[in-house]
């Protein structure tokens, strides 16, 4: 089958004697990789890579005549993410976690982040505007300001970070469990959750609401878990994701302490095979040293003081916290083995591939240039095998994959590493191959009908990390493994037209004064400011 | 000749702040940092008054400037320099790894220098243009 | 034994990680003219920079690389050797030996800083003074020097030992302030004077202090008077005041500092 | 006559952004809003300029064109085997963009000022880490406000208005008031001396026995504000309490503090000059807080012990969290060396001090930091923009700068132009160019253009993007 390209898009044909060839025979040939969650950019990302020169000193990458210089490892600088992610086919990445105060600090790394399409989705969980509206009922004027901070931030879904918890963390503390009232505001995360999710479909989102889980980290969160899925079954319109649970493997842990930690996996994928209102992405660990970012304020405290390493904090004010702990997963370790065995368990055991996605969270639970090694793990049983012969026994003994046969194939892989993550956040033109859609297309030497994954899975990982080719907008990019051709990304931002934009009078600009510490007109970030911005308008209902 | 040894501090001042602002040839900007700032008790001790000349020497150089009363005492056998190329000249370079001079606590003497000028900028840097070059 | 003679005198960093007897052995010497250095920004070879002599060995000797004229512009000089012998006759620049793994390393002048940082295992000897953070560790990490002995006969700067977690570094002349920073474990021997905050924010191991110390950091307690102190299998003889600290790190590190030239400590006597 | 509004001040750290300017025929015409040395920028800021592009020519300079002044500088920068490029924390992130990008290309050392303002900060918060926000959350919330080291009154004039103790926030009230009342004492008890030291004839200015208690307001429930310093500032003055260090002896008293916190005794009776059961209270009241903060300035980089002052700040302010919420931050001095050290980051994993010679990016402040490599004499040529460091280095760096072929962007006409080799004049930018900046709690704000520059000042980012061609067409030229 042949696939045609022109402009930048997949077209019904195109004059072949013209065109430039690409043969692909005897390779599998995928739509561009996409990532719905890693820290790539932004102020917390940055300033992890301050905090650890220690982490980049050995991996560098020297300048070349198309490509800058920069360094890894687990927190790359931007040249190097872009370059990296696109030797591995990828062609679209997430930034997941966007202080709206520091959206232009974002923003300009995305533009110094080459190769790939990009977003991010601004932290609105605890901002003091919405847990005001949502505390006085006030869903309409909640949604208008959400959309208002859309179009300011340049942002593209909803992002909710331990709700409550972060206004808590403000003075030092956090909150529980889904009702636990938070200080001072008179509201719970569960009101937080369900008024954020109805002002999404308010506002058609082409994303659903995107969710770090209140307890994240802690034994017995998967109950929160549960909890967090259950609490907007009532609002999913049939057959339609309603809320997105990210980095779910950290959510999943069963156990009253670190010492009975476990999985919890099993649970909660029965709740998602039942259930169809609800995404998720892995979350998955590595064994390597790595640097924790979240904006999970308290929950970084906590791994400091469990770890004892480096700890940076950084609260931004009526927003949102961030928390930085460099930290090293240890096979030998039973929590940290347990948390491996987690991540692959939910994507294993959850049975509709478009269901989980595959990410580590980067670089929470490793770095993203791990991923070649996580499909290996997927597609076998061997390869995972493999590394549970040497992990802790404790964590052995306890975990599930030994009793899961479940092997994914290539079809399978293309959903949880690029199709299923495209549908999750409403990229119509992403993840897939058919008429119309971005020519973002990676070609991987791999015959699949040779090559048997399952058992010779050091293969499929050898041509996973190198794609043959990768083709961004229609362009050669990537030639076996090598950057051939720099170029700069779209960022796309969604652009909600609602019928009552928030006027902006006197009022809401002393208001702005009250809250920030900036002026109003500073605070917006204009379209131009991007260096390809891509716009998705929707009309909102509201 | 009464000398005084004392921990010598440099640092910004309000001032010197502004007179940067208004052009590092302006004279506010000169005026502002060509001080060495006293307890007035330690100018009693060498014999000074507001505004006479003294030389402050340390390992690494020494510069005339006019001494004037600091307004935040006590602060005895601490002088205070604002930042600027007269500071500059009697700063310890030595960084010890850090990337970073010493420009506090620095130990320095202190002796009434009457009758010698206070270099302008001009001359100050026309010394630096000897080394090695027309 | 290869014999390197600078050609000229350097005057932007020379970077040359490649002179290493590993790195030499088995190779010839038209073979290692052309190992790849740094001059500031320009890649140069051995060869341009350095005329270089081969001596036939005799079978029992060790490789020995031996350096004659300035290299004191040339850093990582033995960088990750496991073996053989470097003397430099004159001063080296800063890295040397960094991440030894093993060998000896000689300066018959002076070493600057970061020698021996993240050192595993080996000998560094320095007959003049040495720079700041020796036996240290890399910026932001906290592996300092895990093995080894470096052996300074002149004098030491600041911050000597930083994250130091095992090895010994002697000292015979004076040190800077901050020796034994963060040190983890580890002992650091000091024949002459220090300028003060030694042992500052250590958890364990041992510095000892034959000089003079202006002061102790209030973070330290005052634990005993002992007559003398095992330094490896050398006995040095006292007596010594011993602290123990820093406890504002809640660390346990021992700092021994002469009784007889500070008699200006005794008023911690009262606290024992 | 048009007002503009919401215009950020490219002077200091606080990188207020709440100032108003008065335009007529292209000129600022007054200024609201702003303090005095701000006030001072966009008043004065074009008196002292050069308008054309300099070149030195025996031994003069002399008025070149763009053009020439750029080829030369480009012929100095791929020459050059150890260059390095300096400066960036006046200028906009988009001009350091494109000097990161220079650097690569020549191989060169790019270093900002924070190599000698807050260095030392940043190495050792890369060993403890930092716990820290951005100014608004102490605005709202912080009652226990600490200025170490630092003089806000004098280098961040607008810091204590805007951002801590005379802020208004959501759950702190701002202390205006209870200042107000406390100095009208300061102000009476200085009358009273004065006049008694006119009676009596002896001066009752003799150092003041410390006191051995905290003063009353320290334990109220309301917020308070301490600082620690070697002089009595004016800042210490609007202060609850002042506590005065001993010159360098910064690090034992913030280790005794820590170790205070820790329930240890300690073996002495005073530390760094204060009484120990003054620190005792103090610790109690750290302790006590609902959240408090701790601002450094220079006096902890730049005095004995630099990097280990702040690591032992930086600890302190860690470990009280385990009894309450304390944060820390230091007290940048541009308006945009927060941005120098953030955009060299992404770019480069490395803030400041980064060395490109090998092709990628190398860091190790002491040795790849400009004062190590001018007092060494190791780099053959430089380019400076936006910084003075012939005026502020230390004598013998500042002279191997000048020694050597050196190239100059700035608008004003500073001590380094003056002995540059060739000088491009540039557009004042947050006043006639535009670009986005970070203020010290690195909150991201856009810098405005008001006026239009003079025809032949370019801002900086153009000048520096013609460097980088030129530079790059020579270097294919030689291959």
């Amino acid at each position: 089958m042949d696939i045609a390209i022109k402009d930048g898009k997949i077209v019904e044909k195109v004059d072949e004697k013209k065109a430039e060839v690409v043969d692909a025979s005897r390779m599998i040939v995928m739509p561009g990789g996409v990532d719905i969650h890693c820290h790539i950019a932004g102020a917390e990302v940055n300033s992890g890579r301050i905090l650890r020169p220690e982490d980049h000193f050995k991996d560098v990458e020297a300048k070349t005549a198309l490509t800058r210089s920069g360094v890894g490892y687990s927190i790359p600088s931007t040249f190097t993410t872009g370059y990296r992610y696109s030797r591995m086919g990828y062609t679209t990445v997430m930034n997941p976690s966007m202080p709206p105060l520091e959206a232009r600090h974002t923003h300009e790394e995305l533009d110094d982040t080459p190769m790939v399409d990009k977003a991010t989705y601004p932290l609105l969980g605890d901002w003091w505007f919405v847990l005001e509206h949502l505390r006085d009922g006030l869903l309409e004027e909640c949604a208008a300001h959400v959309a208002w901070m859309m179009s300011a931030t340049k942002g593209y879904a909803i992002k909710i970070v331990n709700p409550g918890g972060l206004e808590a963390w403000g003075f030092g503390r956090n909150v529980k469990n889904l009702d636990d009232p938070v200080r001072y505001f008179n509201i719970t995360p569960r009101e937080i959750l369900r008024g954020l999710c109805r002002v999404n479909k308010l506002l058609n989102m082409p994303h659903t609401i995107h969710v770090h889980t209140n307890n994240l980290g802690q034994p017995g969160n998967y109950l929160t878990t549960l909890e967090t899925m259950k609490c907007v079954e009532d609002l999913a319109e049939e057959g339609h994701p309603a809320i997105h649970i990210t980095h779910c493997q950290f959510s999943a842990f069963k156990g009253s302490d670190w010492g009975t930690m476990s999985s919890g996996a099993e649970e909660i994928a029965k709740y998602v095979n039942h259930h169809s209102h609800v995404t998720l992405d892995m979350g998955q660990v590595i064994f390597t040293d790595t640097t924790t970012m979240t904006a999970d304020g308290p929950f970084q405290y906590g791994l400091y003081q469990l770890s004892g390493n480096k700890w940076v904090n950084h609260d931004v004010e009526t927003e949102t916290s961030a928390g930085i702990v460099p930290f090293r997963y240890k096979r030998k370790s039973a929590v940290h083995a347990t948390q491996w065995s987690i991540a692959l368990e939910l994507a294993l055991l959850i049975k509709d591939p478009w269901k989980i996605y595959m990410t580590t969270d980067h670089p929470n639970g490793g770095p993203f240039t791990a991923y070649p090694h996580i499909i290996a793990w997927l597609m076998s049983g061997v390869a995972r095998k493999k590394t549970m012969s040497k992990i802790s026994k404790r964590a052995r003994r306890k975990s599930l994959l030994p009793s899961i046969a479940r092997e994914l194939g290539f079809y399978e892989i293309a959903i949880v590493t690029r199709a299923g993550q495209a549908k999750a956040l409403g990229l119509k033109q992403k993840g897939h191959l058919g008429v119309g859609a971005d020519a973002d297309v990676a070609v991987y030497d791999i015959n699949p009908e040779l090559v048997d994954p399952s058992k010779k899975y050091k293969t499929a990982r050898r041509a996973f990390k190198r794609a043959a080719y990768t083709i961004k907008g229609g362009e050669i990019v990537v030639k076996d493994g090598q950057i051939v051709r720099p170029v700069f990304g779209k960022t796309f931002w969604v652009d909600v037209k609602t019928s009552l934009p928030i006027e902006v009078n006197d009022d809401i600009k002393r208001k702005f004064r009250e809250y920030w510490t900036v002026e109003y007109e500073n605070y917006p970030i204009p379209d131009r400011f991007l260096h390809v911005p891509a716009p998705i308008p929707v009309k909102a209902e509201v | 000749m009464p000398k005084l040894k004392v921990s010598l501090l440099t640092g910004r001042t309000i001032d010197q702040g502004k007179g940067k602002e208004m052009g590092k040839l302006s004279k506010e900007y000169s005026e502002s940092v060509v001080i060495c700032q006293m307890d007035p008790n330690d100018m009693k001790f060498l014999g000074i008054k507001e505004s006479t000349n003294v030389k402050v020497i340390t390992d690494f150089g020494s510069v005339v400037l006019k001494a004037v009363k600091s307004a935040r005492v006590p602060h005895p056998k601490v002088a205070f320099i604002p930042y600027g190329p007269w500071a500059s000249l009697i700063m310890n370079p030595r960084t010890h790894g850090t990337g970073m001079p010493s420009m506090k606590g620095i130990p320095a003497e202190i002796e009434p220098a009457p009758n010698e000028k206070v270099l302008s900028l001009h001359d100050l840097l026309g010394q630096f243009r000897k080394e090695g070059q027309p | 034994m290869i014999t390197l003679y600078p050609k000229r005198l350097f005057k932007v960093p020379v970077e040359a990680e490649c002179i290493c007897p590993d790195v030499f052995a088995e190779k010839s010497a038209k073979e290692i003219a052309t190992l790849q250095i740094w001059e500031g920004n320009r890649k140069r070879t051995l060869g341009d920079l350095f005329k270089i002599k081969h001596e036939t060995d005799s079978p029992t000797e060790e490789f020995t690389i031996r350096i004659c004229g300035d290299v004191s512009k040339v850093r990582k000089i033995g960088a990750k050797m496991s073996m053989g012998n470097i003397i430099v006759e004159g001063d080296a620049d800063m890295h040397l030996g960094e991440e030894m793994k093993g060998g000896i390393i000689t300066v018959t002048g002076n070493a600057d800083s970061w020698t021996g940082s993240m050192m595993k295992n080996g000998t560094i000897e320095i007959k003049g003074n040495a720079g700041d953070y020796i036996g240290a560790s890399y910026r932001g990490s906290t592996q300092g020097m895990s093995g080894g002995k470096i052996i300074i006969h002149g004098n030491a700067g600041y911050e000597v030992g930083c994250f130091m977690r095992k090895g010994l570094i002697k000292v015979h002349g004076d040190i800077g302030r901050f020796a034994g920073i963060h040190m983890r474990d580890g002992t650091i021997f000091i024949q002459g004077n220090s300028e003060g905050r030694a042992g500052a924010q250590m958890i364990n191991g041992k510095i000892v202090v034959c000089g003079y110390i202006p002061s102790i950091l209030p973070t330290f307690t005052i634990d005993d008077i002992r007559p003398k102190v095992k330094v490896n299998e050398e006995n040095v003889e006292g007596p010594f005041y011993r602290f123990v600290g820093d406890l504002a790190d809640g660390g346990d590190g021992k700092l021994f500092v002469s009784k007889t030239k500070n008699p200006h400590l005794s008023s911690y006597e009262e606290y024992l | 006559m048009t007002v503009v509004t919401g215009v950020t001040c490219p002077v200091c750290g606080t990188f207020c952004d709440d100032i108003e300017l008065v335009v007529k025929d292209n000129v600022i015409t007054d200024v609201r809003n702003a303090c005095a040395m701000g006030a001072a920028k966009f008043l004065n800021y074009s008196t002292h300029r050069n308008l054309r592009p300099l070149v030195r020519k025996n031994g003069e300079l002399v008025e070149a064109s763009i053009d020439e002044a750029v080829k030369r500088a480009a012929e100095i920068l791929v020459d050059a085997t150890y260059p390095i490029l300096y400066g960036w924390s006046n200028t906009s992130c988009e001009a350091i963009r494109v000097g990161v990008e220079l650097t690569e290309e020549v191989g060169g050392v790019i270093d900002n000022t924070s190599t000698v303002c807050h260095g030392p900060s940043v190495l050792s918060i890369q060993d403890v880490g930092i716990a820290s926000c951005t100014l608004g959350q102490l605005r709202h919330r912080a009652d226990l406000i600490f200025y170490w080291a630092s003089n806000p009154w004098s280098a961040h004039p607008r810091h204590i208005e805007r951002y801590t103790m005379f802020s208004e926030g959501r759950f702190q009230k701002s202390a205006w008031r209870g200042y107000l009342s406390r100095l009208g004492g300061i102000m009476s008890r200085k009358r009273l001396r004065r006049a008694a030291n006119l009676v009596l004839r002896r001066d009752v200015f003799a150092t003041p026995e410390v006191e051995r208690r905290l003063p009353y307001s320290m334990f109220q429930k309301k917020r308070k504000m301490v600082v620690v310093d070697v002089r009595n500032t004016r800042t210490a003055e609007a202060a609850d309490y002042f506590l005065q260090v001993e010159p360098n002896k910064d690090y034992e008293l913030l280790q005794a503090f820590r170790m205070l916190i820790r329930d240890e005794e300690l073996d002495v009776s005073e530390v760094a000059g204060v009484p120990v059961e003054i620190l005792e209270e103090v610790a109690d009241v750290m302790v006590g807080c609902e959240l408090g903060i701790l601002f450094f300035g220079v006096g902890l980089t730049m005095s004995e012990g630099k990097l280990r002052n702040v690591d032992a700040a930086l600890n302190l302010t860690r470990d009280l969290n385990s009894h309450t919420k304390f944060l820390i931050m230091p007290m940048r001095g541009h308006f945009n060396v927060t941005g120098a050290d953030v955009v060299f980051a992404w770019q480069t994993g490395y803030p400041y001090a980064i060395d490109f010679s090998h092709g990628y990016p190398r860091y190790n402040p002491g040795e790849t930091s400009v004062i190590d490599i001018l007092c060494r004499d190791e780099a053959d040529a430089s380019l400076i923009i936006a910084s003075d460091p012939v005026a502020h280095f230390p004598q013998k760096a500042a002279q191997n700068l000048v020694k050597k072929p050196l190239i100059a962007i700035d608008p004003e006409v500073t001590p380094t132009t003056l002995m540059a080799d060739v000088v491009f004049p540039s557009a004042f930018v947050g006043i006639e160019a535009h670009g986005t900046a970070y203020r010290m709690d690195h909150v991201p704000l856009p810098l405005k253009k008001i006026v239009e520059p003079p025809k032949t000042c370019l801002p900086d980012t153009e000048i520096l993007q013609r460097i980088l061609h030129k530079v790059r067409k020579l270097r294919r030229e030689q291959n």
